[in-house]
């Protein structure tokens, strides 16, 4: 896979939720290598502190030349980031790590939390792309309330997938949690899941993906250094014993590979 | 009204490491820069004045369990527990790609003990393409309970001693920073026949995590790196090039050509690189280029001028 | 679906550092605060645990020629000296405003020689307002060639003695991070009869004058405080904290309540704040309010709780 | 001298030239203490990079609650300040240090070189309250070019003195160095001389105003960590040997009270 630094400049920012922020940015050699599951590192400022670059999955990549993050403001990285304004540059190298495996036969079923939403997109379109049939493909999405989910819904409509949405609050869609509606699907045989979101939420789709025999791949995240395999900070514990390194390896894993606390 | 100065020849950045000489004096430090294929994408690795690989242990290690690092007011803390494939597939995996590349190659070498320094080297022996060792001494020896090598001058001349007489190539000893006086330190490895000393090595460290009442890091401790320790690297360089004849080679913080030059005028004959490279990828490179336009725009002989010329 | 908690009654934030007990732990540190009534426009000061003043010697100190202070990466050096206006005048013309403050009083100390410290000692004795002694062992020994008092057990643990023996009321020492082992230091100045420690002072720096090719300070070296230090102030706290059984107060890079938690959790009693003082003034009254709404949010009966509650 | 410490409101922001910004700051209870020659410290940004305050003379401070700096583009912080928007709360407190004693009665020349103007602006205006003749007083303002000295004149012409302009480069006024004016001025004696500007022109000032016997107060710079007194790291050599302290001490001293190389 081919990395690049560029100076990307902000094309469009979107405040889609008090606190999600969708950056489009042009930056037309990483846009060109990426796909979906991917991620770039970006410097929130220019200078010395925060220290370290923050990863973002590509939650779209364009022929255009455009990519997009979608991100939640937790922290000052994410805060600055959130402060930038269009015609600025920034500095962003990518894309990294090992994307979703798309199995071009298999029915897909898409389950993303929060701000694991953001790889989904790219994903769902690459899907869509692949030229199949989709009428058996599901995207299930969910969120804390409606601004986590409502404001991505008509993105992924596009893509032709029949959606399934829930919030905790209720506020859109279902009330309670992707899982729930993951449970409450009947999935195909040979459906194929893919994942993103929080921890205790993986979790829970690798259970029931076991439970009915499903393959499943997941989007984790860890702490980062140099996203490319240099620092070896990012590891996780692998199912067969070591380590695994999410910049590597990941972010995208089969869930099988990963020890699970749950 | 000064009027542009025409784009000069290429300065001479040449500085010699003992027997070494390198093309700059820019390197990329130890642990921070994979085994350089990593930024081929980014990098014209040729362009650097060596590369220095990820610490090398007789026997391949695992490293600590997650978290290993954490963020720091402008550093960060590492206990990656010295992960590293093991001098074997070293030689067989990550040496072929490095001797291809046009540059020089220092080994970074760790052990338990002064016998597994000794046998590494000795492993290293002959092998093909590479330039130098640089020896880490942070690692604490198992036989005297754990205290690091580095803290101890006779420990630290012990090691030293065992690998230059094994090698055959230059070698280069990294001293830790975590001791009272490092001067005393880098004579101990100069008196073992140590051809260069570099340091700092990284500060131990700690971070807690107020909302589970734990260390960040599984490790508990970590080494602090980065722009934070630049004043504490930059003060021990011009100790230590006060205190030995042997070339210094500066390494803490720097993540400019400025900062390169201030470690140069302290003393150093050298400089790497460490954790900027995780920051900007290209920064090995931009520092030689500014240190490039440093020399021609100070009409400079050679950057060699500069070492040690701090006025103080 | 949390409702709203009333707030509850003030929490108890007493800490005990040997006889002395505090209404909270947080101080100021010593050479960041002046002598208090510089921050009395903007500090409630009798809010904080207890006020350190500038470190005071026999003689007045007219300090280091400038520059004496430079920003560093999250952190600054100072090399300002020691000035102080000396003890006598220190008991004349600052004691009377001090003593009128409702807060605890800590005098820092400090010597060029063991007799020095004890000469000191007994010029405060019978003073009245003052509640403690903080011992600053990071000078240099003029008797000794200038080796720190703090980077030599036997030195250290003298000093302690000679202060113990003369003062009328409890003893910190001071410790200086700049040793191989500081748990070392400790246990000595603890045999030595000191009643707690207080750590860190500031690590030994450098910055250097690119376009001067000169050091920035005057005095070359200084003293590097800062966020940037926390995670070596924090690591030799808990390390220090396990090591022996006198109480232990954390000083290094504090600029929130939850950076004074982390202090605690890692084995601190209380913690002092220095540099942050320069940001923001009112910090320190700050860190009070935030320890006790931590208190309170997390039902503790008290701060003393969270004292080395760290899980490790 | 009361000091506070405040969320000064911004508002409004001059960019007079490519380098050079004011600021007006809502900041009610230091514009109320301030006299000309204090200054304040500001805090740029909310991170721990750059750590310290920056300090910045009162440009002016007005009896309805604001406050005026006036600085230029030198480094990290002024930059920080200079992308601070209309709106956005700044750190600030002060006032701080001794400022110009103002002599009622005498004669008074104010002579400002570059950012040196800052101070002189709010000390033209209190002079010119204390109402009394001011046909002798004087202005000389100089820079480097236009941007430098331009921007400020109509604002100085508002108090009535008569204005001397001078710029290195000639594109403003008459081509030389404010001292070249002063030199040229046949001063009443009994004058005093309130000058602010770099270091050399300082010198110089304060050598011209030793040749012809006038008293002359400067209002110099030094690096500063608390501006309060506090640190004691903002010594600077005194004539009688020994250490005075900018922060406290001044930033305003009689010139013959400091040290001059030349
Ligand atoms: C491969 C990968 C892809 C990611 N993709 C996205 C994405 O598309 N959208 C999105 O909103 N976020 C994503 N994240 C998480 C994102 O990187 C963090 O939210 C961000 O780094 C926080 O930076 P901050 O400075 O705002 O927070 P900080 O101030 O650094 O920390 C605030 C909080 O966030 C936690 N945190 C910090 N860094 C990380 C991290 N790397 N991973 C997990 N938690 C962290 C901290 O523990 C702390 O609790 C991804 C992370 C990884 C590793
Ligand atoms: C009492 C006082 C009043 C001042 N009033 C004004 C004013 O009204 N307008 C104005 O433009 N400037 C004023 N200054 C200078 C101003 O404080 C500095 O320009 C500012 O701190 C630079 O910050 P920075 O982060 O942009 O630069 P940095 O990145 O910190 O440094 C950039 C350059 O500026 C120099 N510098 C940094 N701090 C200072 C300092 N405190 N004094 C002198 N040089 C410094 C550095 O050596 C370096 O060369 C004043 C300084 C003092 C002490
Ligand atoms: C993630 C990481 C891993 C490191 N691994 C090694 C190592 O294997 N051997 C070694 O001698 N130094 C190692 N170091 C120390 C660096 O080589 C360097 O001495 C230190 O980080 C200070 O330089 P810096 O501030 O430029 O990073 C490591 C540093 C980091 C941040
Ligand atoms: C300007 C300055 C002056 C100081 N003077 C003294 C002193 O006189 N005596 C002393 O024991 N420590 C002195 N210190 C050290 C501080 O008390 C403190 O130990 C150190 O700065 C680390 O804490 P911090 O990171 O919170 O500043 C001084 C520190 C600074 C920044
Ligand atoms: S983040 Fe550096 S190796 Fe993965
Ligand atoms: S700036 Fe701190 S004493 Fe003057």
């Amino acid at each position: 896979m081919s990395q690049h630094q560029e100076k990307a400049r902000i094309i469009r920012f979107e405040q889609l939720s008090a606190d999600n922020v969708r950056l489009t940015l042009e930056a037309p050699l990483i846009a060109a290598a990426a796909a979906p599951g991917h991620f770039v590192m970006i410097r929130a400022g220019n200078g010395q502190d925060p220290l370290l670059r923050r990863p973002f999955s590509l939650h779209q990549a364009s022929s255009n030349g455009q990519i997009q993050i979608y991100f939640r403001i937790v922290g000052r990285g994410t805060d600055m980031l959130a402060h930038c304004r269009v015609g600025e540059l920034l500095d962003v190298f990518g894309p990294l790590g090992r994307g979703y495996r798309i199995d071009r036969q298999a029915p897909a079923c898409l389950v993303g939390g929060g701000l694991g939403i953001a790889p989904l997109l790219f994903l769902a379109k690459r899907i869509c792309q692949s030229g199949r049939d989709h009428h058996r493909d599901l995207v299930i999405l969910g969120g804390r309330s409606s601004g986590d989910v409502e404001p991505l819904v008509e993105d992924f409509r596009q893509f032709g997938r029949s959606l399934q949405c829930a919030t905790d609050d209720g506020s859109f869609g279902r009330q309670g949690l992707v899982t729930d509606v993951l449970k409450a699907e009947q999935l195909e045989p040979g459906t194929v899941v893919y994942a993103c979101g929080p921890e205790p939420m993986l979790a829970r789709v690798h259970r029931i993906c076991v439970d009915r025999g499903l393959s499943c791949q997941v989007s984790i995240e860890s702490v980062m250094a140099c996203g490319m395999g240099a620092c070896l900070g990012c590891n996780v514990d692998a199912a067969g014993g070591g380590y695994l390194h999410v910049c590597i390896d990941g972010p995208v894993f089969n869930a099988e590979d990963l020890v699970w606390n749950s | 009204m000064e009027f542009l100065k025409e784009r000069g020849p290429y300065p001479d950045l040449r500085v010699n490491i003992g027997s070494l000489v390198l093309q700059n004096p820019v390197m990329t430090a130890s642990g921070t820069f994979g085994y350089a294929r990593e930024f081929e994408p980014l990098v014209n690795l040729h362009r650097l004045g060596a590369v220095i690989v990820k610490g090398i242990s007789l026997a391949p290690r695992q490293g600590n369990p997650p978290q290993r690092i954490v963020e720091t007011a402008c550093g960060m803390l590492n206990a990656i527990g010295l992960q590293n494939v093991g001098v074997e597939r070293f030689i067989s995996e990550k040496m072929p790609y490095l001797r291809g590349l046009d540059v020089p190659v220092i080994v970074n070498i760790l052990g338990d003990t002064v016998e597994e320094y000794r046998q590494l080297t000795e492993r290293l022996v002959g092998v093909d393409g590479i330039a130098a060792i640089e020896v880490n001494i942070s690692c604490p020896n198992v036989k005297k309970g754990g205290v690091a090598f580095g803290a101890d001058p006779k420990m630290a001349r012990a090691v030293t001693e065992a690998v230059k007489t094994a090698a055959d190539v230059p070698v280069m000893v990294k001293l830790s920073p975590n001791v009272s006086d490092i001067t005393i330190l880098a004579r101990a490895v100069e008196d073992g026949g140590a051809d260069s000393v570099s340091l700092i090595n990284t500060l131990i460290g700690m971070a807690i995590d107020l909302r589970r009442r734990k260390p960040v890091l599984a490790n508990v401790i970590g080494g602090l790196s980065g722009p934070a320790i630049k004043p504490v690297a930059l003060r021990m360089v011009y100790q230590v090039a006060g205190s030995v004849s042997i070339p210094v080679i500066g390494i803490g913080g720097i993540d400019s050509a400025e900062d390169a030059l201030e470690f140069i005028l302290a003393g150093a004959s050298a400089v790497q690189i460490g954790t900027a490279n995780f920051i900007n990828p290209r920064v090995s490179e931009e520092v030689v280029e500014g240190i490039a336009a440093y020399v021609r725009e100070h009409d400079l002989q050679s950057i060699r001028e500069l070492i040690g010329a701090l006025e103080a």
